[in-house]
């Protein structure tokens, strides 16, 4: 059963078209990919799903639950976490802090004393341990992905949706994210869905991938399947 | 005649270009390529002002650019068409227009300029009394290129021509573009690896803030690496 | 050389009343000028103290704790605001320091027999059934209309009025404004349909000018007469910039006239006051806290020391030529006449930037225009 | 009783559109509300009161030197103590508001406590369609509401600086794209905010004249009228004037007098509930 | 942990010290600090929520207002004991906070800083219009919170007043809420993203701030006797802003400084009678335009500067 269901959304911004109709699925416990190109309206689709954007037609179902309109924080709670693609760290607080905003509104009972700790647990996963104490304005483009990341864990949810992580890494690096986010899946049962660019780390991780592209989906299917398709091909490249 | 020198530039005390340097001839059209977050954006804010660089050297005409204000640089005769077009959507197509005439430079010849774009993007002729905001994305963007044309620029930077748009619009745009000759010299922001390429001569590649390659467009366009990096294959 | 004998004064010199605070700051000047250049009280100058009340009741509380504990002044005076009087009456009381309130006219101020407070000024039931409802009488207005501005003396002195109108069987209609209101033309609208021959206006400062100017606009004026019940505004120096020519033929009860003056010292105080500064005096409360100054220096001269309980004393017996009359405080308890004096009121007309008293017909100079 | 309601509904709604006029420039413009707004107002007032009444200069030409004069005030205040807040609304708002307490209490010691009234333009009273009288200085200063009204519009339509403005007030980084230097726009708009706040004072101060205090009524309904109409809309801030004068007018006449100013903020807060985008703003997204 | 009962001990003994000083002070300056105690409340309580949560609010003196009507209503019109009375204030100031929160905290910012301007001009048009009750600009008299009217007594309830605020917003900034205060405060899209409820926290840190308010107006009120107009006015307004701002919005200490930094002022520049709102006006707006951060942030910047070289 699908763990996350989008059905007919659509959404527009004026005079912007940004989603048609647009039908999803998301599998519990699979890494899905996001792609399409620039404007394609992705980020518009998670900003949707996560209760960030009022929806406009259609429906979004999470775990049995309806949650189309709900506000953010009630989605957060029910078990979605998200990324943002432009980061959007606390900049006067610490990462620390950062990070126990997430545990205490899941946790209201803990005090510093418990949080502390465990923060710095999700931290020290994405190897932020050593900035704890650091204003998170202070961090460069990466680290700030990465305490995105470490906040969104640290909701324990049992969806995480990435907003393009990988943008600025290198190869090396890359491979490092991906045996990461593969690694949340496989020992904590995370479900990802996961808007990247970089083809190669969806191709890697995803068991499935869809295809947006001008607010609709062009395809989905299988990593292999979706680049060897033409009409993706000439999305991308605009023959 | 212009020419960028071991460019940093932060957005608040985040670096997010590295020593980037580049050089376009007059009348040459030049595209940027660099996927999400690479930085192209943020170099077009720094060409134009918006951000101010850290290090380096932006030269103009002979001018140093860094230090002035985007209306100054306007002013020397730069014009942006900004990513997501940014037209004025409580005025009308012509006002818009207009303002893009706002510069010295070019409010004496206003009516023959708005007469050319009209002649170019001849829909912005026929909607020239609409509110601007109830254009179609592709009218919105024909409109932003437009407007940056009233200007009378030596140097055109277009970030994201492509974003958004049905192909066809791409490519009437892309059109209308190449109609324009080599009287205007044009720097191209394009996630869109072959349209950029086919619509340039040279190219930079841009990754994590820093340039990493550069060449002729006809020969990128068949580099494997380029679309291995990009298609993931 | 000797250490002077220090009195307080509150009042307003800041906020919206700010005017009346100017009034006293001139009468205080030129009365402790007359005092000390009579020797002074007990052989020593005479000095008062001058405290910012902000006409806010909580500020002149705290004020006139402040005059008595940092300041060590022997009595207080002044006051022109009911409702900060109303909070200053307590404290004299609680701190034991006798206060002659000067144009306070609310009545509860004496009416609740406190030992230490007195009255040397009109309070409402005596402007209202000596003056304001005898002169609606004997000038034979068939209709009134009341018009009361939402503050406690304007709906204090609204229902006294009211009380006396049904004594005197005089029809009547009342409307209630907002103080700080500039404009009043749906409440002119509403007074001209009831089509009265007198308006009796209880607003207090620029509201008035806006009040008369407008009601001359509407037409309402010259068919109906207004007064205006407080007095003072009538007088301001800007009142004929603020209302123009429908300013001619309003009424406005004072305690002050040109030409009428009712004792030999009211002569002297115009003369002094013309010498000091140079214009005639406008606002009566001027005169007011200058006899409220007199009466001090005589009750602590008779006192013979400034002993709160001799004081008191002093000021019961008091028998003293002012520029209003001989001040002389009331003795019967229970009522408001206890500790109160209330000077004589005139009903006064603007006819051609003239003042003409109406009333008392032993004061009158003219017969009342329509 | 309805027909004097309404006209003068129309009239203090003009009233209350002009001096919104200015605040609403300033809120589209740079993003601050200028809390001393009604200060400003006031201020002319007493400035074309002191150059008619103490100096004696022709009444209209006392106004337009007040103005001119508020005008440059407005630039000072831009440039010392509006400028270097900005990005933070909150912190202009605090400073504004402390300004126009200081501007209060300067008005007292200098004017002191008195209303100040230049003179009339107009003498006398009309009689309106035989139905009610109506003062004359009061129409004379519809009709000049009005036409500083339509000025502003006109200039806002016709003029460089107009367009300027407007598109400032969408996007003012594109604005800056476009050749116009933001920074003296900001002073100007500040500068020109402060001028119609002004000339609201002067064609007022004949009808209600000026006292220290008066000015933070005035700055309120400003305020209202700009939420009303849709913060940073000019038309829908008209709108918002005219639709406040005549509520307030008809809750007086049928309502209750005493209660008049608390119509103004019942509409102010039934339209928080429920369009709290403004009565005539479009929602943003 | 040792710095920790430092700190303790510090605060005990400052605490005691500051209980005994009236002791060696006359009846006016006893009243002084008693007002100055007044102006911590209001001062911390605003700072709650303008320095901590950005959202400046133009009611706060309203709310004072509240809870001093609310408590001398029920004392005169029912008889009610002044102390259950100051109770009732609290309630009534938290349940009006409440509401208007919930009415404009979704829009936020500027919005809330016109509302609560909007709600404290009503407050005073309903004061002014229910006269019967209110006794309008009269001023309401109230009686005392204690049979026998003592400063000294005053200074005491006062001090716990102001120790009851101040734990109230130290314990709130420190305790979880007071993370996602600041999360709010730092971005609000992001903050809604982890599961913070954005509208729930304002409300609250709005109730609770009106709440505070509403108790220290309610024992003003039985402290001065006499309930007016004043209490909920903008010019009281304005001094809570301007003691807060000198003294350093958003710092824990700030308030406290400026509360009785200017309140003592206040007292030495009234001999200059009129000028005194100016004078006060003019610190206010200096301060406020070239040290943001207030006394403590110059205080701040100063001993950064002295580290490096020490
Ligand atoms: N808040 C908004 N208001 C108006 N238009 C918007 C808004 N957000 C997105 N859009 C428009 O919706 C379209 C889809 O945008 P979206 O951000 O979802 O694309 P995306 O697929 O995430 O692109 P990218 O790969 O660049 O991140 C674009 O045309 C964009 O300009
Ligand atoms: N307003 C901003 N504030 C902070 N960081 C930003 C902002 N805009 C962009 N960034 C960051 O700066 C880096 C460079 O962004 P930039 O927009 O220049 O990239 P780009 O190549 O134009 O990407 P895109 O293809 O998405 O337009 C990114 O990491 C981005 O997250
Ligand atoms: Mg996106
Ligand atoms: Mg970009």
């Amino acid at each position: 059963m699908a763990l996350l269901e989008g059905r007919r959304l659509s959404k527009r911004f004026g005079g912007v078209q940004a989603l048609t109709e647009v039908d999803f699925a998301v599998e519990a416990g699979a890494i899905v990919g996001l792609i399409g190109p620039n404007g394609a309206g992705k980020t518009t689709l998670f900003n949707i799903v996560a209760g960030a954007l009022p929806p406009g037609e259609g429906q979004v179902v999470f775990d049995g639950w309806p949650i189309t309109g709900k506000p953010a924080f009630r989605i957060c709670r029910r078990g979605i976490a998200r990324t943002f693609q432009v980061t959007r760290p606390f900049g006067e607080m610490t990462c620390l802090e950062n990070v126990a905003v997430a545990i205490v509104n899941r946790r209201p009972d803990l005090g510093r004393a418990a949080w502390g700790p465990m923060a710095m647990e999700y931290l020290e996963a994405v190897g932020l341990g050593a900035l704890a104490e650091t204003a998170a304005k202070h961090l460069n483009v990466i680290q700030k992905k990465r305490l995105e990341i470490a906040r969104a864990l640290a909701t324990e949810p049992k969806l995480l949706m990435l907003d393009e992580v990988l943008g600025g890494l290198n190869t090396q690096e890359i491979q490092e994210a991906v045996g990461f986010i593969r690694d949340l899946r496989d020992t904590r049962g995370l479900t990802v869905f996961w808007i990247e660019h970089v083809m190669g780390a969806i191709m890697q991780a995803a068991e499935k991938v869809i295809v947006l592209d001008q607010g609709r989906v062009l395809m989905v299917g299988t990593p292999k399947a979706v680049v060897a398709d033409e009409r993706v091909i000439s999305a991308y490249l605009g023959t | 005649m212009f020419k960028i020198e071991n460019l940093d530039v932060f957005r608040g005390e985040t670096q997010v270009l590295w020593g980037v340097g580049l050089e376009v001839a007059p009348g040459e059209r030049v595209a940027i390529l660099g996927s999400n977050g690479a930085g192209k954006s943020s170099l077009m804010a720094a060409i134009t002002g918006l951000l101010r660089p850290r290090r380096g050297n932006i030269i103009f005409n002979d001018r140093a650019l860094v230090g002035l204000k985007p209306y100054q640089i306007t002013q020397l005769g730069i014009a942006l068409v900004p990513e997501g077009r940014r037209v004025y959507k409580g005025m009308s197509v012509r006002e818009n227009l207009e303002m893009g005439a706002f510069v010295r430079r070019g409010r004496p010849r206003l009516k023959e300029s708005i007469e050319r774009v009209f002649g170019l993007f001849p829909i912005l002729g026929q909607r020239s009394a609409q509110g601007a905001g109830t254009l179609s994305g592709g009218e919105q963007q024909m409109l932003a290129i437009g407007r940056a044309l009233m200007s009378l620029p030596d140097l055109l930077l277009i970030d994201e021509l492509s974003l958004g748009l049905a192909p066809r619009v791409t490519k009437e745009i892309y059109a209308a573009l190449a109609s324009l000759g080599s009287e205007i010299t044009v720097i191209l922001v394009e996630q869109n690896v072959e349209l950029a390429l086919r619509h340039s001569e040279r190219a930079y590649i841009v990754e994590s803030g820093r340039v990493t390659g550069h060449g002729v467009s006809t020969e990128l366009i068949d580099d494997p690496d380029i679309r291995r990096a990009y298609l993931g294959m | 050389g000797a250490d002077p004998v220090k009195i307080g004064v509150v009042g307003p010199r800041t906020g919206d009343a700010a005017a009346t605070g100017k009034a006293f700051e001139e009468g205080i000047q030129l009365a402790t000028a007359w005092v000390n250049a009579k020797g002074g009280v007990l052989g020593r100058p005479l000095e008062v103290v001058f405290e910012d009340t902000a006409g806010a009741p909580d500020k002149a509380a705290s004020g006139f704790e402040r005059l008595v504990t940092r300041d060590k002044v022997a009595m207080v005076l002044g006051e022109s605001h009911s409702s900060s009087a109303l909070a200053e009456i307590e404290v004299a009381n609680r701190l034991k320091i006798p206060f002659v309130v000067v144009e306070a006219w609310a009545d509860p101020i004496t009416a609740k027999n406190y030992r230490y407070v007195f009255r040397a000024g009109p309070s409402n039931s005596g402007v209202v059934n000596e003056t304001i409802a005898k002169w609606v009488q004997a000038s034979g207005f068939k209709k009134a209309y009341i018009v009361a501005e939402n503050s406690d003396w304007g709906l204090g002195i609204a229902q006294l009025t009211e009380a006396a109108l049904k004594k005197a069987a005089i029809p009547y209609e009342q409307l209630v404004t907002e103080r700080k209101s500039q404009d009043h033309y749906t409440e002119l609208t509403k007074i001209k349909q009831f089509g009265p021959d007198v308006v009796l206006a209880y607003v207090y400062g620029t509201g008035l000018h806006y009040f008369v100017a407008q009601a001359g606009e509407v037409g309402l004026t010259p068919k109906a007469v207004i007064l205006d019940g407080a007095g003072p505004p009538s007088l301001w120096p800007d009142y004929w910039t603020n209302v123009g020519d429908y300013g001619n033929l309003e009424c406005f009860v004072s305690s002050m006239h040109e030409k009428v003056e009712l004792t030999p010292l009211a002569k002297e105080f115009r003369e002094n006051y013309v010498k000091a500064f140079g214009k005639a005096p406008t606002d009566y409360k001027s005169r007011s806290i200058y006899d409220a100054v007199l009466i001090a220096a005589d009750a602590i001269n008779r006192a013979g020391s400034l002993g709160a309980e001799n004081l008191v004393t002093a000021l019961e017996k008091t028998d003293l030529l002012t520029t209003r009359g001989k001040a002389k405080f009331g003795m019967e308890k229970g009522g408001p006449e206890y500790h109160q004096w209330m000077p004589p009121m005139l009903v006064i007309q603007w006819q051609d930037k003239a003042q003409t008293v109406l009333y008392p017909p032993e004061a009158a100079t003219g017969q009342l225009k329509r | 009783m309805l027909a004097l309601s309404l006209t003068n509904g129309l009239v203090i709604g003009i009233v209350y559109a002009l001096t919104a006029l200015g605040v609403s420039l300033v809120v589209g413009i740079m993003n601050v509300v200028n809390f001393a707004h009604g200060e400003f107002y006031i201020l002319a007032g007493y400035f074309s009161y002191l150059f008619a009444h103490t100096l004696g200069i022709h009444p209209l030409a006392a106004m337009v030197i007040a103005v001119g004069l508020v005008f440059l005030l407005g630039l000072v205040v831009e440039y010392t103590l509006i400028r270097p807040t900005y990005g933070d609304d909150m912190y202009s708002l605090i400073l504004t508001f402390i300004l126009s307490i200081v501007f209060q209490s300067l008005f007292l010691l200098v004017f002191g406590p008195y209303p100040n009234k230049p003179p009339s333009w107009i003498k006398g009273a009309t009689e309106v369609f035989g139905l009610f009288h109506y003062g004359n200085q009061r129409l004379a200063a519809l009709a000049a509401g009005v036409v500083v009204i339509a000025l502003f519009f006109a200039m806002l339509k016709l003029t460089w600086f107009g367009r300027m403005i407007r598109a400032a007030a969408q996007d003012r980084e594109m604005a800056e794209l476009n050749g116009i230097n933001t920074t003296r726009l900001n002073l100007l708009s500040f500068g020109l905010g402060c001028a119609l706040a002004a000339a609201a004072g002067v064609i007022l101060a004949p009808v209600f004249p000026v006292t220290p205090t008066a000015g933070t009524p005035v700055a309120l309904t400003a305020f209202v009228c700009v939420v009303l109409g849709g913060m940073g809309s000019m038309s829908g801030c008209v709108l918002g004037g005219l639709v406040l004068g005549v509520v307030e007018n008809l809750g007086a006449a049928y309502v209750s007098t005493g209660y008049k100013h608390v119509f103004m903020f019942l509409i102010l807060i039934l339209v928080l509930l429920f369009r709290p985008a403004g009565l005539f703003g479009r929602r943003e997204v | 942990m040792v710095k920790a009962i430092d700190n303790r001990w510090w605060l005990a003994a400052a605490v005691a010290g500051f209980a005994a000083l009236p002791w060696g002070l006359g009846i006016y300056h006893q009243h002084v600090l008693i007002v100055s105690l007044f102006y911590v409340m209001m001062t911390a309580s605003w700072n709650l929520l303008a320095g901590y949560t950005g959202q400046v609010s133009f009611g706060h003196a309203a709310f004072a207002g509240i809870g001093a009507y609310a408590s001398g209503i029920l004392a005169t019109k029912v008889g009610l004991n002044p102390w259950l009375g100051v109770g009732a204030g609290t309630l009534a100031a938290a349940v009006f906070g409440f509401l208007l929160g919930v009415l404009c905290l979704k829009m936020g910012g500027i919005y809330l800083s016109l509302t609560t301007l909007g709600f404290s001009e009503i407050l005073h048009i309903i004061i002014n219009n229910e006269y019967e009750i209110t006794r309008g600009t009269m001023g309401l008299q109230v009686p005392g919170l204690i049979a026998e009217y003592s400063k000294l007594a005053y200074f005491y309830i006062f001090l716990a007043g102001a120790i009851i605020t101040l734990a109230v917003v130290h314990r709130l900034i420190h305790a979880n809420i007071g993370l996602n205060f600041r999360a709010v405060q730092n971005d609000e899209r992001a903050a809604a993203a982890l599961g913070v409820d954005v509208v729930r926290v304002r409300v609250l840190a709005f109730t609770v701030s009106s709440a505070l308010a509403g108790m220290a107006g309610a024992l003003y009120g039985h402290y001065l006797l006499l309930i007016t107009p004043q209490i909920p006015s903008l010019d009281q307004q304005f001094l809570v802003l301007s003691m807060t701002v000198i003294g350093g919005l958003g710092s824990f200490a700030g308030p406290v400084i400026g509360a009785f930094g200017l309140e003592i002022l206040s007292e030495y520049i009234r001999a200059y009678g009129e000028y005194h709102v100016l004078a006060f006006g003019l610190v206010a707006l200096i301060v406020a335009r070239f040290a943001p951060r207030g006394l403590v942030g110059v205080w701040k910047q100063f001993m950064d500067r002295r580290r490096p070289a020490a």
